[in-house]
């Protein structure tokens, strides 16, 4: 019978995925129905993907009012990077064919901390809005942690330290079968405590993959501690110059200037891998959640879930 | 046995730990960024013997290794997928090879037992590692069923220069066995209850479920026996296989792969070495991931290893 | 047999992945710094597809992994602790569980099964990789006895889009099967000699043994079978329990740890499930590791799984 | 029974082993025997170290003789590093104790390219010269590779990039307990390709594990090829400063160089663990095995160990 779960989730995912707009769910009234895809050529507006940061803050607080066991503090640090590459126009992706040759691979290598995708998955068309209300229960494929029986989803995500040596192989790919399209990753600052990272920190550079983006979400808390109390990671600039890499930085909750990062670097194609340190805040948004050292295992009840949503607006 | 408040396997281990490290400077105790309330007292007691390495279990297990050749008594914390199978080949060569020539006292903390993070998905189940974990030579391998028991492994660990891989359940769970009960680690189980015809044979949290069924259907009294096997390796064999040969029919429970070296293959291998012809069934996890988010009573469900799962198997011998 | 030249498993399949790379551009060949002479003209001739990743055994298989999600059919090569044991939580999470979800062509050409690399010491030692790879799902384990069967696996691993990991043994070996022989890799296990009473379950270079006794012993003839079991995983189980079942005795022989998720926790339980009353004698490494840098005919004599060994375990049944 | 081997072995490591100087074996005749440990206080001659390495170095082509199966170029790299701490008064030591609270603990985490070592332990009197001849073969605990049943060898060996972490350990207990001894590691170059290396690299530098000095064994090869046809490793001593490690060169087979540097560093204990970049060359002195990227793996017949052994004098 596990079998036979399994494969229903597969015929969901490959088969009957619903279109964005055909939910009249009326718990799911707030949430923002009428996005339009920015269209190819124009840069968007500042104030309209701050518009769209807020909104998917406050939506991903609602699936951890859901679902309590999502990772609520990891998954605000990343609310404006995913809001410039999903609604920024720059991410190529195309939900009816999420494995389209063409696409841009997104790897959440922070799978645990990208329950801020959710939204944004079901609003761009991955699938219907209603599998939200479902999130973490045994109906939905929508997990406390992301996998890939998620429409959008590319790898394995949950543990640490895998995204960036797989991304390596399908950039690698890509350079070789001449595929344009981009690789990017979205990674943890206390990610980078495991060995395994650094193997494919130093492997990227030696094949030139300038198609190859890591995204480090420098929120500066790993899950105990800051990470400066358990090892200090700076001079982390420093770290990726002397591995090869193209190195930026920028402050990850200015979504404007984070699009602008972004946006360079994707088209940045010169020999070397690219690297953008996002400086974030853990819980961003959320006053609770701030500055807390132990704000990642945090879980809000519903009284603050509707508190911290009411604080956004 | 519902009535008795819930505990949680590390809640008990750490306190008494922390006890043992005010005597005692050589006991240190390291994490891989995975903390447990109960472990703030702790850190902030010993701050110079609290070592969070960060999220790298590889390095965990060495630095490990490394303070256990200097003498210290070592406990490593982390979440079971990720110390048991990130590192293992850490934990084969600086902890089970080393310790045929040195001794090398290095426990194991690892939490998150079977589906015990049930909703993190299929990263997070640790289903493997009564498998490989008993690949290990010299290394010993306990599985405790409550929370009395873990905290009394403490005492044993410390004065045994050995490496120690402990399979914690990540959940509160009832106590089964009375506060201070003396548990024969040596031997390695405890018989809950006697039978004569269908010996169930059970480690971890599985045991709660069991011993819940042997105690509430009167039918099985004296026909169904329950063994809690909480040392898989090293254990006294012989014991358990005269056990074992008490009953014509043995079922084994295990939140773990099933016929992929763990518990069942363990007890197969007793019976046939026995020569004893009891069937043998096997309820665990079938050889599939579960991505399912569900409760962990629904994962069990969904592998066929649920209470009813196990009640419609003893019953077709009885 | 003797008289055949010897020939490695590696230096079979290399030529014949080679060979398909130059009529197929999605052909990948990864090492972590292991080379081979057979390797030079691959290396040469595809300095685009031949990717040294460097002493990396994790980004070996993560690397692995992601050409294969870009629809790459890609080899693995390394040295079999260490591509099992370094790696295998990557292996795990990036191939069997992936493979899940997606399809993920990746082959582990995993070189020096169990003492192959005698001299080298424990560490070198592969005695563990059978019971491993086992615990993983959507994995198949093929374990060859010689070259032309390690060869003959090329083609069905193109076209099958599974993760595969390949034990192969590092010594050059005499052949068993003719060139051209076909292999029926879903069924997994070849009769190489019938008999009635003792039956010989045999995996890798142990079937080589095996058989030279078989076939020097006219005692032996219709008495002692033979079974060249090389897929671990997947497997025709129910033809194997048959098999099994047509004996009063069994005998496995495996190269790696006895009792612990091998070779023979499988047949122990295709026994115990067919509810025969076989015996099982289980010959493999006792649980202990080896510092003795002898041949591997002194290794095996030691652990009690040379030849003579093997004759005497078979003839206390005849 | 093969509990029984190791027992046995134990017992010798253990009990029964021998003392220096006790030696007639006739076919041990030109090993040195007349070895004296430079005394506590004095700096040894040059001219003294340097006919020591020469020394190292045929012992081990000899041993190599006897056994094929060691790695004679990996062994060949590190003879000048060895020589200078174990007769330039560097190293603390007592055969007689080899776990003396007070001895610097060497861990060569390069076991495969370690069997120039054999003949100096023998030398200074952890075992019976006489062992030196039975390498590689059953009877012996000199394996192609070192393991902790060898006296003098501290870890498991064989399995590359375990020796950093574990001197972590050790060199944490050694700060907590307030033992100055030093830890020392003997590491290759291609080991670096390995991430439980940079985990380890990132612990000891937060732990002001200034106890701790990594020698780097830097012969530019790795098994197949050079490292920078594999990865390049440069610009290495940027990596190590950027992780936080005090980072000195020298010329490797300068064995006053190398004398100078490793004193100098043993010493040093500000706050930071210390790397110590020896430059050298994979199988130093024999010409065959020097500047072939193959040399890892290549095996002198008799008569090239009986030529490489000529060429050396
Ligand atoms: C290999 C592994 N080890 C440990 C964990 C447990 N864990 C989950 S999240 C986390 C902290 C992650 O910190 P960081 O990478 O900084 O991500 P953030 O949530 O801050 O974005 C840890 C230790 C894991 N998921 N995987
Ligand atoms: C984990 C691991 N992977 C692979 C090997 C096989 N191997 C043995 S030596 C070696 C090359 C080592 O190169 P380097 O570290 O530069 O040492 P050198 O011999 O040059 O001093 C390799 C790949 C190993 N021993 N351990
Ligand atoms: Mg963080
Ligand atoms: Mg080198």
């Amino acid at each position: 019978m596990v079998c036979l779960l399994s494969t229903n989730m597969k015929d969901f995912l490959f088969n009957s995925r619903s279109r964005p707009g055909s939910v009249g769910n009326p718990q799911c009234e707030e949430i923002v129905t009428d996005c339009v895809l920015i269209n190819e050529a124009g840069s968007p507006a500042g104030s309209r993907l701050e518009e769209k940061a807020r909104w998917v803050r406050r939506e991903t607080l609602r699936i951890h009012g859901i679902a309590p066991s999502t990772r609520i503090a990891s998954s605000l640090s990343p609310v404006e990077i995913f809001t410039a590459l999903y609604y920024g126009n720059l991410l190529r992706f195309d939900p009816a064919k999420p494995y389209a040759p063409e696409r841009d691979r997104l790897i959440v290598s922070k799978g645990h901390g990208s329950v801020s995708l959710y939204p944004i998955l079901a609003d761009v068309g991955y699938f219907d809005k209603k599998e939200l209300l479902r999130t973490g229960t045994a109906e939905s494929f929508l997990g406390g942690i992301p996998d890939p029986v998620i429409p959008g989803f590319e790898t394995v995500n949950g543990s640490l330290g895998h995204g960036l040596g797989v991304a390596c192989g399908v950039a690698l790919a890509m350079k070789r079968t001449g595929n344009p399209a981009n690789v990017l990753v979205l990674m943890g600052d206390g990610e980078l405590y495991e060995g395994s990272v650094w193997e494919a920190l130093m492997l990227a550079p030696e094949h030139k993959l300038d198609n190859l983006l890591l995204i480090l979400d420098y929120n500066k808390i790993a899950m105990l501690d800051y990470c400066a109390k358990i090892i200090h990671l700076e001079p982390l600039g420093d770290k990726f110059k002397a591995f090869g890499w193209f190195c930026e930085e920028v402050d990850g909750h200015d979504v404007k200037a984070v699009h602008a990062s972004l946006h360079k670097l994707m088209k940045q194609r010169n020999g070397s891998p690219k690297v953008l340190m996002a400086h974030t805040v853990k819980g961003k948004g959320v006053s609770l959640l701030e500055n807390d050292s132990l704000c990642h295992l945090r879980t809000l009840s519903a009284a603050e879930v509707q508190l911290a949503v009411g604080a956004l607006a | 046995m519902s009535t008795q408040p819930l505990k949680t396997m590390r809640d008990a281990i750490i306190p008494a730990v922390t006890a043992r490290m005010r005597a005692d400077s050589s006991i240190y105790f390291l994490t891989a960024d995975l903390g447990a309330p109960s472990l703030d007292q702790l850190r902030l007691d010993f701050p110079d013997r609290f070592i969070n390495v960060g999220i790298a279990e590889q390095n965990l297990i060495n630095v490990g290794a490394g303070l256990a050749l200097e003498g210290c008594r070592v406990f490593l914390f982390g979440i079971a997928p990720f110390v048991s199978m990130r590192c293992f080949e850490q934990v084969r060569n600086n902890l089970s090879l080393l310790s045929q020539t040195r001794p090398v006292n290095v426990n194991i903390l690892s939490v998150g037992a079977g589906f015990s993070y049930e909703v993190s998905g299929p990263t997070h189940h640790a289903l493997e590692d009564l498998a490989l974990m008993r690949t290990l030579p010299n290394l010993e391998l306990f599985s405790p069923s409550d929370s009395v028991m873990a905290g009394a492994f403490v005492s044993y660990a410390l004065s045994h220069q050995t490496p120690k891989y402990w399979r914690l359940d990540g959940k509160p769970l009832p106590v089964i066995y009375p506060a201070g009960h003396s548990f024969d680690f040596h031997k390695g189980f405890e018989i809950l209850q006697r039978g004569d015809r269908v010996g169930l044979v059970s480690t971890g949290c599985l045991t709660h479920g069991a011993l819940e069924l042997c105690q509430s259907i009167p039918e099985w009294r004296d026909r169904v026996g329950l063994i809690d096997l909480f040392m898989l390796q090293p254990m006294d064999e012989a014991a358990l296989q005269e056990q074992l040969c008490g009953y014509t029919h043995i079922v084994t429970l295990e939140e773990g792969f099933v016929g992929k070296g763990g518990l069942d293959s363990l007890v197969n291998r007793l019976v046939i070495q026995a020569r004893h012809t009891a069937t043998v069934d096997s309820l665990g996890i079938p050889p599939h991931y579960l991505f399912e988010a569900g409760s962990r009573a629904f994962l069990r469900q969904a592998c066929g290893m649920d209470p009813a799962a196990i009640h419609r198997t003893v019953e077709q011998y009885l």
